[in-house]
């Protein structure tokens, strides 16, 4: 499979707790032969391949693996561990991306075998504890957000859009306005999943820009505003962290031409408890139970994206949705009027499951302190970087603030980019960097509610350091990281997707 | 329980510390009329002894297969072996607890895994590129089909019935956004009997397929070819250890469930869409790519490329719209698979193959029991019972079996039995006695 | 509890992920008031301390813990556990100290309730299974080393040796020779574990020199037989990796005066299905499970070292121990002249469970394996480096050898210490240096068997190149790892036991 | 299975190299006599999968405490909740793969645990210096017994009936061995009644002692202290949340079982074995000690320090022959009291004292059941039954209960009751009525 010589395994080469060699891949440590693998004694025929597989389907060769012993594969792994930043090793204050601290308790909730060895398509006689548990979450879930009815199916946020505006359809199209809605506004400040999600909805996008004070701008709305309007989709607070105070205008005026509202709950996390978007009058809800709920992000997923509606929706939502029965025992439902399925099976069920331990554990109570730390928390930081960073909208925010770089690189050179670099040598995750995209050289912070008081002022404390600081040093950052600024240009133009790929100079 | 460490000193002195004399004070923006009153409707919080409890109640209200239920369900969930390096690996906190890989600098952890679990799906699937993963199986399927419509500019998409059809029903779902036309297209005996003329944007073809039978994968990529549409075949990774791969078959674009490698059943999620396709397809790519560059001083290094496809950067051009994706279930699919190894998979594949034959003989040789469909099966296969299926899964329940997935009425029902590296003859001969018995 | 003002929690500072800061204690990172703890709810009335406790045993003031969150206590953690090397991370050549791959499978064949949630008082019938497992594992254990009974319940080689010694004693006591045995031998390379307990077993220790070839020095011994000798305690392969060949003849001359020989199990991971104690002469066999049987470590403990016994000692040996009756089932049953309790309870019994895991994973050809592979890479590896290092015994080892840097010291004033750290900044552990103290500046190393022969050779490249390079290199190193040298003698002069008792001005 | 990662072409090759040309030319050395033939008598290696088939009947043959058999024993060894930081923690594979620090350097991970460790311990026990663990409860009482003969050059050694009668064995055991005399110390109704007069080198007290009552510590520290022995005193950690500390009380030596922290019952091990002295006793310490220090650039770092104590270094004459101890007990002990932190262990202390009042004041309700001694108790309690002890937990079992403890003769038999924080009223109220049925 390869030449090239195996690597050594055992060599902890790339822990950095041994210096900054890189690790090899799992392709160079392997040797043709070695092997992990080992299988139970069946006592079953042991037919050959080529009596199993038709000659015309059977391959020639073994499908190329790798050829590593078990002891090298532990070591390679928790290697790579040795390299990745994550929450449980730091603060993590990325914007809109709700990095908080994810309990431990939830990791056991869901490890027990009476809910991960259950097959999906087992009849729910055998599956009812499963469906209870749905139930009980969904149910809650409309309870947070002030909704009537939901779909846990959505595997991740913007599934859970693409869902409502198929909803949205559904709706529009029952009431034979499907041909002429066509539609969607979204702010400016919007995250990018919006207007994605409303391409593949089928739908138009129609930008809103926001105010001077970081808002939507009611007049431009108006504007924009007609019955060709299938919807708006906002998240409140917006990305910028600010509450959108005339929203009760807002979902007035969208309801005014038959439109629909669409929360992007992304921003859930600073509002449980204090309001609802149902009270704000929206129509379709959906929560990253990833970032609001805990279900820990796992490098970029899975999440769980579930979509609450209201019962003018519900009707149309996907299916089978889990429902008691007078008896007491669940079925799975089709709703009367359902857009279908939305994921193979139940969506990404065992995090749901993660996140009804973690609403559970907290309960409604908790769930407010959520919030109102989350909230006291990126307000604190915020009085602390002002003066050293611009604030763009510098009023009083939500459960994150967006700040930005733009005198800084006046003054000195340094770049958002180069202070999330720098963060990173002091300890730190960086914040987002150039979101949203209507702040120039924007650093969006969301410190969360897990984090301390204590670890609060040392992250303020570093980035008004890293401000006082040469621009040489940032652009040089990071020099303690388990590699220096990668080459991203590089990687675009000369495209190395696998490790076969690789080009033999390197 | 709560975990906000702060406490009520802290709190009063930061506010403080702001100029405010109330938590209150922090929501002033929240228009009165919209505050709720009494708080949120849910019980107060539990600690984490109760919480226990809780999932207990729910876990024990489950019959989750195992000794006592001996699984012989598949349709797109299969009951492998995982080894333990898995949990201990893949699970490992940085994993778990990290985001996206979006500075690079400080996520070498993910992205080489992903990079290598990239490497993997090329190596089965015969293709040149990978994603860092999509959603599960039918997500990945609807994203192909994406982008064949993309790439075709052409709306028909030819969808043969021997892809589950779950995932059928999630292609039509999304279908109505993205306005493309599936058509459907029946099997005859098991495989897919392809309309002779048209203009498909693509073919989506499944093999094994949701019966079990292989497919003329082959067959498929050339009548593609020949109507100017791409080849779309969903593949089984266990498979892969036995079969041509897709890739050298002509598929454009392979897609697939990765559950069978680190995932537990787990009522179907968290699961693992796979996705690869070949290089001049790479710009329509959807979601996240890894790929090789190095650092300031040469180092090697990875991290995500061609960015310029995705939402946050393309936003109502982009290429698809997910974000958050399973990188998750990729890493423990790349330690699952880095173990089997190349021998591994081979044999996983031909002991699923022959546990599978082995079952099958045996049950055809039932009164009454008969093969659904003609077409040669590799890890799966159905059988007409003389009791209709859903009853015979039923019974069988009780005979402590979770005897296979009855097929619904446009596969002619029919039950649908899956048998895996994990089950011994012994079980084997036991499910099939049992099977002998209440079929009768 | 402390005046001092919290540290930043959140922060990564110490991670080396992010440099090379140290990690705040707990005691730092607590804030007062702050908590982790829940309880479940349990109806129990309330009744107060003062209602419960007599106010004579009553504390006035809480016991002083720490008050830390849940998020910062699982980051202190995490992070410290990145300031750790371990097997899991590189190659760990540690002589004498068996550091081989622990697979994972042992991990979770001991995590299953129906071993964890065992009360150790509760009657037999509840605990037949745990009692199978453990004569299962005794059965095994005594086929290994050749022997007819043996105890679990020594926590410890250490623990172990101690028991034979006492076995000894009720031995000589049995044939009313209690008195007169007052001597035990020992090589002068024995671990430093076999004369302490030889002392805790109220003996005397006469050392035994060891001849040119490294092995006992037959005449020596010859010298110092007679009949006040309880007996002989030896390893073999002996600490220098060599095995003693005349043994057999050693074993005559002990038992000739009376005298009983003891096997210390510490290198048993050599001789696996090759050669047995028993068939040695040996009458007490001690195993360190937590190095032969890789049960893994855990930074210093816990282990199991199981002592096994020929049948005429078996009357002796601890109690209770679990045997099958006649009908199938188990009972504890008392030694008929048993030594008494070594333990608490029953041993470690989850570390002797996993030893079981292993050993059944393995297979009596697995062992084997073992064996060879452990010989082969020490010899190996051996090879290597001859040339380089002094080789003091350089003949065909078993799965260790000795080195040693005495002409290095001489030629660049590289001290075995020296090449210690060095080789820390390489990626692997050090090898044990200055043991066995018969040789001077030694460096003991043991590859063991789940090393590849990658690792082996870059980690002969890494011995050969930090012996080609300057002593002061040597003494500056390691330079990569979360802390440069430490000093050893401040912490001995200053002692600094708790956190409490730090110096004000640290 | 095995571990071995060469291949039979790598074994070859290396041999080769160093010029042999088999593997059993290793083995030259050992006489051909020795050599064993046929192999280990021991049956093949199993597969992992299999592997767990075996482990799953060894369990499937016990019964274990929880929802089903609901646990009232202690003794020694208890039912706590043990929080999920514990396992995700503790049981990381860096701690877990670790050797003995040796190599500071490299090893701070462990080593700062331990110092943190040390320092809990001295919080809980009121004293200067604890070591970085011992095997179990009774390893440490037989060490603070050694200690305090060497100490104190006495050979005498009053030993309470209170303290655990197996750590007396295993006191026992070992003395013969150092040869100095355990003199047994009745109780009277529950408390030790010390001799008036004579040269103990230590008086060994435990309490709450093991009928779970609270002993004078103070009266036996002055009593100790008059008689020029020291005091040695066997605590409880959980206890340690309400009750005075043993340093505070004259004690010489504290010693303790850890496992309520971070241990599961586990049929009795690994468990910790706590270990606390006043300084001046120090250089006589058993085992490891960690101490602060700095590294060449000033930083803080921690090292095992006064080694000169221990085997490897003084050999015969070292203060104990301990070298392997419980280390990831320890640290597991760290992070279970480290989560409950200040509040929560007195609030854990509580509850154990609640439970066990309740239970109680129910159980002495009940016709013919008796305190067996009159001494206040705190977390643990013994009564006399109608019907045998050991009868009553046969029957016990059941009805759903591991009922507590049967005593021995020597403290007139009866039951030992332990109800920790975990036992609800539901349950504390089903066990009372159950045992009400069962002594009828
Ligand atoms: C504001 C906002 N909307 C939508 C999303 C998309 O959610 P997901 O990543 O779960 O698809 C995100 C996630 O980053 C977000 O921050
Ligand atoms: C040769 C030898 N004997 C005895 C021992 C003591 O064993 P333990 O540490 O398990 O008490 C060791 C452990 O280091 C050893 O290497």
């Amino acid at each position: 499979m390869t030449t090239t010589q195996p690597a050594a395994g055992g060599r902890a080469t790339s822990a950095p707790l041994m210096g900054r060699e890189s690790e090899p891949t799992l392709f160079e440590l392997s040797s043709p032969g070695r092997i992990s693998a080992n299988f139970r004694i069946t006592g079953v025929p042991e037919w050959t391949a080529e009596e199993l597989v038709p000659a015309a389907h059977l391959r020639d060769t073994p499908t190329p693996v790798a050829e590593v012993s078990e002891r090298d594969l532990v070591a390679h792994m928790t290697r790579l561990s040795h390299r990745q930043f994550s929450v449980d090793l730091g603060a993590y204050p990325l914007g809109s991306c709700t990095m908080k601290y994810n309990p431990k308790l939830c990791d056991d909730a869901v490890a027990r075998s009476g809910l991960a060895d259950v097959h999906p398509a087992a009849p729910p006689a055998m599956t009812q504890g499963w469906m209870a548990l749905l139930a009980d979450l969904e149910s809650a879930l409309c309870r947070i957000t002030g909704m009537a009815a939901a779909t846990l199916q959505p595997p991740a946020g913007a599934a859970g859009e693409l869902t409502g505006l198929l909803l949205m359809r559904a709706f529009h199209g029952a009431a034979g306005e499907d041909g002429r809605r066509r539609r969607v506004l979204i702010p400016d400040s919007a995250h990018g999943t919006n207007p994605a999600s409303v391409t593949l909805g089928g739908y138009e996008v129609t930008q809103v820009p926001s105010d001077d004070r970081g808002c939507v701008d009611l007049a431009a709305l108006a504007d924009r505003l007609d019955d060709d309007v299938a919807g708006i989709m906002l998240t409140n607070p917006n990305t910028l962290g600010l509450f959108e105070e005339d929203i009760v205008a807002i979902a007035g005026a969208v309801h005014e031409v038959g439109g629909l509202l669409y929360y992007d709950g992304a921003n859930l996390n600073a509002i449980l408890g204090v309001t609802r978007p149902g009270d704000m009058g929206f129509d379709i809800v959906h929560m990253n139970l990833h970032k609001t709920f805990a279900v820990p992000h796992g490098g970029g997923g899975p999440g769980a994206g579930p979509v609450a509606v209201t019962s003018r929706l519900a009707p149309y939502l996907p299916g089978p949705r889990p429902v008691a029965t007078p008896q007491g025992a669940y079925e799975w439902v089709e709703p009367e009027h359902s857009i279908g399925r939305i994921h193979s099976w139940h969506g990404n069920a065992l995090a749901l499951a993660r996140a009804w331990s973690y609403i559970l554990a907290n309960g409604g109570d908790g769930l407010r302190r959520v919030s109102d730390a989350a909230v006291l928390n990126a307000n604190w930081l915020r009085h602390q970087l002002r003066g050293t960073y611009d604030i763009p909208y510098d009023r009083p925010c939500m459960h994150e603030f967006v700040a930005s770089a733009t005198n800084l690189k006046r003054t000195t050179g340094l770049r958002a980019l180069d202070v999330a670099k720098r963060l990173l040598e002091e300890g730190f995750h960086a914040p987002t960097t150039y979101f949203p995209l209507i702040v120039e050289e924007a650093l969006m912070i969301e410190p969360t509610e897990t984090e301390s008081p204590q670890t609060l002022a040392a992250l303020a404390d570093a980035l008004v350091r890293i401000a006082a600081d040469s621009g040489e040093n940032g652009r040089a950052a990071p020099r303690t990281a388990p590699v220096g600024r990668v080459d991203e240009a590089r990687a675009a133009r000369q495209l190395v997707p696998t490790w076969d790929a690789r080009p033999a100079d390197l | 329980m709560h975990f906000v460490p702060h406490t009520d000193a802290e709190l009063a002195e930061m506010l403080t510390s702001i100029g405010l004399s109330s938590i209150d004070e922090l929501f002033d923006a929240v228009p009165a009329a919209l505050r709720l009153a009494g708080g949120l409707d849910l019980a107060p919080g539990l600690a984490e002894a109760d919480v226990a409890v809780c999932f207990d109640a729910y876990a024990a209200a489950n019959r989750p297969v195992g000794r006592d239920f001996v699984c012989f369900a598949g349709a797109g969930a299969y009951d492998h072996d995982i080894p333990s390096v898995v949990g201990r690996l893949a699970y490992r906190s940085e994993f778990v607890t990290a985001y996206t890989p979006y500075q690079p600098e400080v996520a070498q952890g993910v992205l080489q895994a992903l990079f290598e679990y990239q490497t993997l799906v090329c190596r089965l699937f015969g293709t040149d590129v990978a994603n860092a993963s999509l959603y599960d199986g039918a997500s990945a399927c609807v994203e192909a089909v994406n982008l064949a419509v993309a790439s075709t500019r052409r709306s028909d998409v030819w969808v043969s019935r021997g892809l589950h059809p779950q995932w059928r029903q999630v292609l039509a779902t999304m279908a109505v956004g993205t306005g493309h036309d599936l058509v459907d297209v029946a099997l005859d005996d098991g495989l897919s009997s392809w309309p002779a003329d048209g203009q498909p944007a693509a073919i989506v073809v499944q093999s094994p397929n949701y019966l079990g039978c292989l497919e003329d994968v082959a067959a498929a990529g050339e009548l593609a070819r020949s109507l100017g549409g791409l080849l779309i075949v969903a593949a089984d990774p266990v498979s892969a250890g036995l079969l041509t791969s897709p890739g050298s078959l002509g598929a454009d674009v392979v897609v697939g469930e990765g559950q069978p490698f680190g995932a537990s059943l787990s009522l179907g999620g968290p699961y693992l869409g796979l996705f690869a396709c070949r290089k001049e397809h790479v710009r329509r790519l959807p979601g996240r790519l890894v790929g090789e560059t190095v650092d300031t001083e040469g180092r090697r290094a990875y991290v995500t490329t061609l960015r310029t496809r995705e939402q946050d950067i393309r936003r109502e051009k982009a290429s698809s719209n997910v974000c958050t994706n399973q990188t998750l279930m990729a890493v423990a699919f790349l330690v699952h698979l880095g173990w089997l190894g190349t021998a591994g998979l081979r044999e996983l594949a031909l002991r699923c193959a022959r546990g599978t034959r082995y079952c099958r003989e045996a049950l055809l040789a039932i009164d009454g029991v008969e093969p659904l469909v003609g077409a040669p099966v590799l890890r799966e296969f159905a059988v007409r019972t003389p009791v209709a299926a859903d009853v015979v899964v039923e019974r069988m329940a009780e005979e402590g079996f979770l005897a296979g997935v009855a097929l619904g009425e446009e596969y002619g029902e029919g039950l649908l039995i899956a048998v895996t590296e994990k089950r011994t003859s012994g079980e084997i001969d036991a499910y099939v006695n049992a099977f002998e018995k209440v079929v009768r």
